[in-house]
């Protein structure tokens, strides 16, 4: 019936030929098995259809059947990049449950050792939104200058990405004095080069072109699709879960929370290059304050019977682990819901040309990257859009079927 | 050695595809390409086209409804072509084992050339693991 | 003259073999190059340096498997490869290399010349449609929009050189710039600018690789393309690239001349040129570095708002003084 | 401009990269405490199946050998998490700074 | 506005429909009856401007189903439900925040929540071969791994 509508409006504008192009699940844009299914019109998008379904691994079932410690590795492997804050948010939750404060070296590890992640995941994005806009020697750039990170995150904890770090009580690693200075000379190099990527970000004539006046969310549209982190930020809403609701030492280390106003891409860019440099400010409070003492407290396997919420400012938003204990060895259910999973709305509007909006077949990769998207973490997503109240979906036949009638 | 042997070694071309990985893998395989590591110098680039690749590295675990594009993007790349399964979780399903959405590793939906472990692998062992490969090939 | 000679100057040297070896070399050179300002290396291990590795890439798409997907248009498909490596070779053809005359050469090649460039992106435009695959299908629309923003200026900007010269043969614009040599550092540079952002555009690298765009539409109208059919496509970049910087060279620096000692004419004028084709190909290189993708839209905009107007206003200044 | 200063500076700058399998291998950053192949000591081992219990993916199996029970660990399910390494009471198993995991079969790394 | 407010203002407003109330640091957790759900969220968004959803948890308890909204963005109210299993109903909350759509999805996927007055509920997160009414978060489902392929076509 709907297809019917479709055609028959159609048939009105014949010279108009709408094609499907999809974006995944296989795209060089996407490294990421989402689909997403756009209606466009010449070079204008029209329409967006959305599905991550293929991420699906079934996680919050297996969390059921294993036990509090087996789930820490779990839950890491929910996503790669933002690992530390799920693995911080999961020990947290836990611990509530248990009513037991870390001790505060701890938290500063775990504080210390978040900001590192956030600067690695907000520069990987730098050089992904860089590569998506066709600037490799860019991504180069911010890759090369990246692995300073990595190497400290590897020198810390023992892997490059997945970090493994926080557990149930406390962190499993010590930081030594080394690694301490270590550190503080990489938070040097960083600055710099961050300052320096700001600069171009500013004042490069194709990166300007590309990105400011793209991809464009409004306040009130944000506010209403729930959006979260820089994509929220970059619209001009002061929220920030560090902020609002304070978790390890959020209330204690300074930092600004950064808001840009243009809500566009070029805004989001913004937004997380300066996050990163509070985030480096950050690192460098962490460790001239850090207390002496233990790094984790011993906590019985089962916790007691009791539920808790749990929320984290992971690097692409507000993070949020809900926790029912049965007193058993393995929760009762546990519930993630990733940050990608809430701005999937929103960059499903971003993304349709309407009254007098424009989008463009070349801005999809760079307005779908300015969310910074995880489906790996979303993992559990379909959003259809309803342009003209009708939804547009064709599979290929029936678009083939469709262009022989018409002798296309 | 014969030319066209020689050419194939010298350019492998890799084509990457994500079968609902948790993107550790994904990030390492595209830092493996970055100024620190730098896999051009085997000649190798990374391809959009399934149709000009010759090597298919598959990072994650194969879930239900990601094997069908797998299958598909797999038969559309040009013969001779190979499979390197990259990390823990694309080898066995890893830490997903037994999930109900996940297949319990690659080699049960396509057949796979290399294997790379880790979780995830440093790019420098996915570098050897390319090297490896290239390796048996010139012995094979 | 000996036709024998003739015909082993055009298949061998400066001809065909010598094209298709010197473009190998350009696009390693292009590669290593790119790599370098990227703080990287680059090809390294085929062959000295990599300098083997176009080759090697070449060679292993040849004897990879072809696949014809059902739905293409199949004589197209097929014959459009060919046709267009042809084109690229025969436009190498006419550039002077080892004397001030092409080995095509007549008077008003230089049109000649400026059709074959064109008649290359109508093949892709071409390809693209014959794939049916609709990332093909949208980068062939943006091949033939982008055809349209740079092949005006860049044909003013020949014009002009035309112009100053009073003659639309090679021979005749070759033969004025090695007696005087203020082409370049006179009027000419604006020409010459106009000229290599054009042929960035021509040859579609960033950042005018938008109908090849990789983050957007795959790889755009070859997406279909695969093993020989492919590898000639890709030929016909590497010579393509070769083509443009050598006309640029004829048209604005001079061609082959340069200070030379008499009765050593053929071998100093390849390495002339040579010398200058390498100094064009650093600019392009440098430009590919140098910027983002822009939009097609902002490409075309940017053709029609700027160049445009500089190029006419060129002709214009070019022609009240000569 | 600045991004041309920057491809200039490039262009005379030292390259970054390693050139990892054939040369500089003692350039690649293998920190201390990386998560690597797994080392199992038999006589430190007393069989108390602390790592197969914690073992998030399974990756520890339990046989019986001559001296009892004992873990076999297939790297094809390992994380490197060093959970065991962690749990195990008599630090019979460690995680060595060896990365290079490369194989043509899928059981090749099992450690015994 | 702190937690115990929060917790007040809601017993004032609703008195005996509010069943329990358990407060905590930043968090308010509360047990309400079906009938004045979509008031309380409503009252919740409207008056006292918890207007971000943070998620919606479904659990399945025995012969229930207990769903809960999580809003706002300093302190988290989390609002609780109890539906019966045989006949899963509620009413839909999309009209008061548009971003819920999603989450009740889910819950349709995973635990077969019928929300009323949805206006797209379709399957969201599992593969399009999913059996129809095979809820994978209900307890009395049992995961068992796809088989793997015998060869390749």
């Amino acid at each position: 019936m709907q297809k019917e509508e479709l055609r028959s409006e159609d048939k009105k504008s014949s010279y108009e030929l709408f094609f499907d192009i999809p974006v995944g699940p296989q795209h060089p844009a996407l490294k990421e098995p989402a689909f997403f299914k756009f209606k466009v019109e010449g070079e204008r998008v029209i329409g967006v259809d959305a599905d991550v379904s293929y991420n699906h691994r079934g996680i919050e079932k297996a969390l059921e059947q294993r036990n509090y410690i087996q789930n820490i590795y779990l839950i890491e492997r929910i996503c790669g990049i933002c690992n530390v804050a799920h693995t911080l948010c999961y020990a947290q939750a836990v611990e509530q449950i248990h009513g037991k404060e870390i001790p505060p070296r701890a938290n500063y590890i775990r504080l210390m050792i978040e900001e590192l992640a956030r600067i690695h995941s907000h520069t990987l994005w730098l050089g992904v939104a860089a590569h998506e806009i066709g600037f490799d020697t860019l991504f180069m750039y911010v890759w090369r200058d990246r692995e300073v990170v990595m190497d400290l995150i590897e020198m810390l904890t023992g892997n490059r990405v997945t970090t493994a770090i926080n557990t149930i009580g406390g962190v499993r690693r010590d930081v030594s004095d080394e690694a301490k200075y270590k550190v503080k000379k990489g938070m040097d190099i960083l600055e710099e080069r961050l300052k320096y990527y700001k600069k171009v970000a500013i004042n490069d004539p194709t990166i300007n072109a590309r990105c400011s006046g793209v991809g464009i969310l409004k306040p009130r549209d944000a506010i209403k699709l729930c959006a979260v982190g820089p994509t929220l930020r970059a619209s001009g809403i002061k929220n920030d879960v560090r902020a609002d609701d304070p978790y390890a030492l959020h209330d204690e280390v300074p930092f600004n929370v950064i808001t840009y106003d243009t809500m566009d891409v070029l805004a989001r860019v913004l937004v997380r290059v300066d996050e990163t440099l509070e985030s480096v400010n950050m690192v460098r409070y962490c460790v001239d304050h850090m207390p002496s003492g233990e790094v984790k407290i011993k906590l019985p396997l089962s916790p007691p019977i009791g539920e808790s919420v749990s929320r984290v400012e992971a690097p692409r938003g507000e993070l949020i682990h809900y926790a029912r204990s049965n007193g058993t060895n393995k929760p009762e259910r546990y519930k993630v819901r990733t940050p990608t999973f809430e701005n999937i709305p929103s960059v499903c509007e971003m993304l349709t040309s309407k009254n007098g909006y424009e989008v463009n077949i070349a801005d999809i990769p760079i307005t779908l990257a300015s969310i910074d998207p995880c489906f790996s973490c979303t993992a559990r997503m379909e959003f259809r859009d309803v342009s003209k109240g009708k939804t547009w979906i064709w599979s290929l036949e029936e678009l083939k079927a469709h262009c022989k009638k018409k002798g296309i | 050695m014969n030319i066209v042997k020689w050419a194939r070694l010298k350019s492998p071309w890799l084509l990457h595809f994500n079968t609902g990985a948790c993107n550790a893998c994904d990030i390492e395989v595209l830092a493996a390409l970055t100024p620190r590591y730098d896999l051009e110098r085997f000649g190798a680039l990374l391809k959009a086209s399934p149709r000009h690749a010759d090597v298919l590295v598959v990072t994650g675990p194969v879930t239900r409804q990601v094997k069908d594009r797998l299958l598909r993007v797999y038969n559309q790349m040009p013969d001779p072509k190979f499979v390197v399964a990259v990390g823990t979780c694309c080898i066995s399903g890893g830490v997903f084992n037994g999930c109900y959405n996940v297949y319990p590793g690659l080699d049960s939906v396509i057949p796979v050339d290399a294997y790379i472990f880790g979780c995830p692998p440093k790019p420098e062992a996915i570098i050897n693991g390319v090297v490896a490969l290239l390796k048996k090939l010139e012995g094979s | 003259m000996y036709p024998l000679l003739e015909l082993l100057q055009i298949l061998i040297f400066p001809g065909i073999l010598f094209a298709i070896f010197l473009a190998f070399i350009y696009e390693w050179l292009d590669r290593k190059i790119y790599a370098k300002f990227q703080n990287r290396v680059g090809p390294l291990y085929t062959g000295p340096m990599g300098i083997l590795q176009p080759f090697a890439d070449f060679v292993k798409l040849l004897a990879k498997e072809d696949i014809v997907p059902n739905d293409v248009d199949k004589p197209l498909f097929n014959i459009l490869p060919i046709f267009a490596l042809t084109l690229s070779l025969t436009g190498f053809l006419a550039l002077p290399i080892i004397s001030l005359k092409g080995i095509i050469s007549f008077n008003g090649d230089l049109i000649f010349l400026i059709v074959l460039m064109t008649l290359i992106c109508i093949v892709v435009i071409y390809a693209g449609v014959s794939s049916s695959n609709r990332f093909s299908t949208v980068g062939a629309e943006r091949a033939a929009l982008q055809l349209l923003g740079y092949e005006i200026p860049m044909m003013l900007s020949v014009v002009s050189v035309g112009i100053m010269a009073n003659s639309m043969w090679i021979y005749e614009i070759v033969s004025i710039q090695s007696n005087t040599f203020w082409f370049l550092i006179g009027p000419g540079i604006l020409g010459f600018a106009i000229f290599i952002i054009c042929g960035q555009a021509e040859l579609e690298r960033i950042p005018f690789d938008i109908p090849e765009a990789e983050t957007e539409i795959v790889a755009g109208w070859l997406t279909e393309f695969s093993g020989r059919k492919f590898a000639l496509f890709r030929l016909t970049r590497n010579v393509e690239l070769l083509y443009l910087s050598g006309l640029a060279v004829t048209l604005f620096l001079g061609g082959p001349s340069g200070p030379i000692i008499l009765g050593l004419e053929p071998i100093l004028y390849p390495i002339y040129f040579l010398i200058k084709t390498l100094f064009v190909l650093f600019l392009l290189t440098t430009l590919r570095a140098l910027f983002a993708r822009l939009r097609i839209d902002q490409m075309v905009n940017f053709s029609w708002k700027y160049l445009i107007p500089i190029a006419i206003l060129h002709i214009l200044f070019v022609r009240v003084i000569f | 401009m600045s991004m041309l200063k920057e491809i200039q500076k490039s262009l005379f700058k030292k390259k970054a990269t390693v050139l990892y399998p054939f040369k500089e291998r003692e350039k690649v950053h293998i920190p201390e405490g990386l998560r690597g192949k797994i080392v199992f000591d038999r006589e430190k081992c007393t069989g108390c199946l602390l790592c197969s219990r914690f073992c998030p993916s399974g990756a520890c199996e339990i046989v019986v050998d001559e001296k009892g029970k004992r873990p076999i660990f297939h790297l094809e399910l390992c994380l490197f998490c060093a959970q065991c390494q962690e749990v195990c009471p008599k630090g019979a198993i460690k995680l060595t700074e060896e990365f290079e995991l490369a194989a043509f079969d899928k059981k090749a790394f099992t450690i015994r | 506005m702190n937690e115990n407010e929060i917790s007040e203002a809601l017993k004032s407003k609703f008195g005996n429909n509010i069943l329990e109330t358990k407060t905590s640091k930043r968090r308010v957790f509360i047990n309400i009856s079906t009938k004045v759900y979509k008031d309380v969220i409503r009252y919740l968004v409207e008056e006292l401007g918890f207007n971000h959803v943070q998620t919606i948890t479904g659990v399945d308890v025995g012969n229930f189903i207990e769903i809960m909204p999580h809003l706002g963005r300093g302190v988290t109210v989390t609002v609780k439900t109890r539906i019966e299993k045989n006949r899963p109903a509620l009413s839909t909350i999309t009209d008061i925040v548009p971003g819920a759509s999603v989450h009740e999805r889910e819950i349709h996927d995973i635990l077969g929540v019928v929300f009323e007055g949805h206006p797209n509920l379709t399957r969201i997160i599992l593969p399009e071969n999913w059996p129809e009414g095979v809820y994978p978060l209900r307890k009395d489902y049992t995961p068992e791994q796809p088989v793997p392929m015998k060869e390749v076509s």
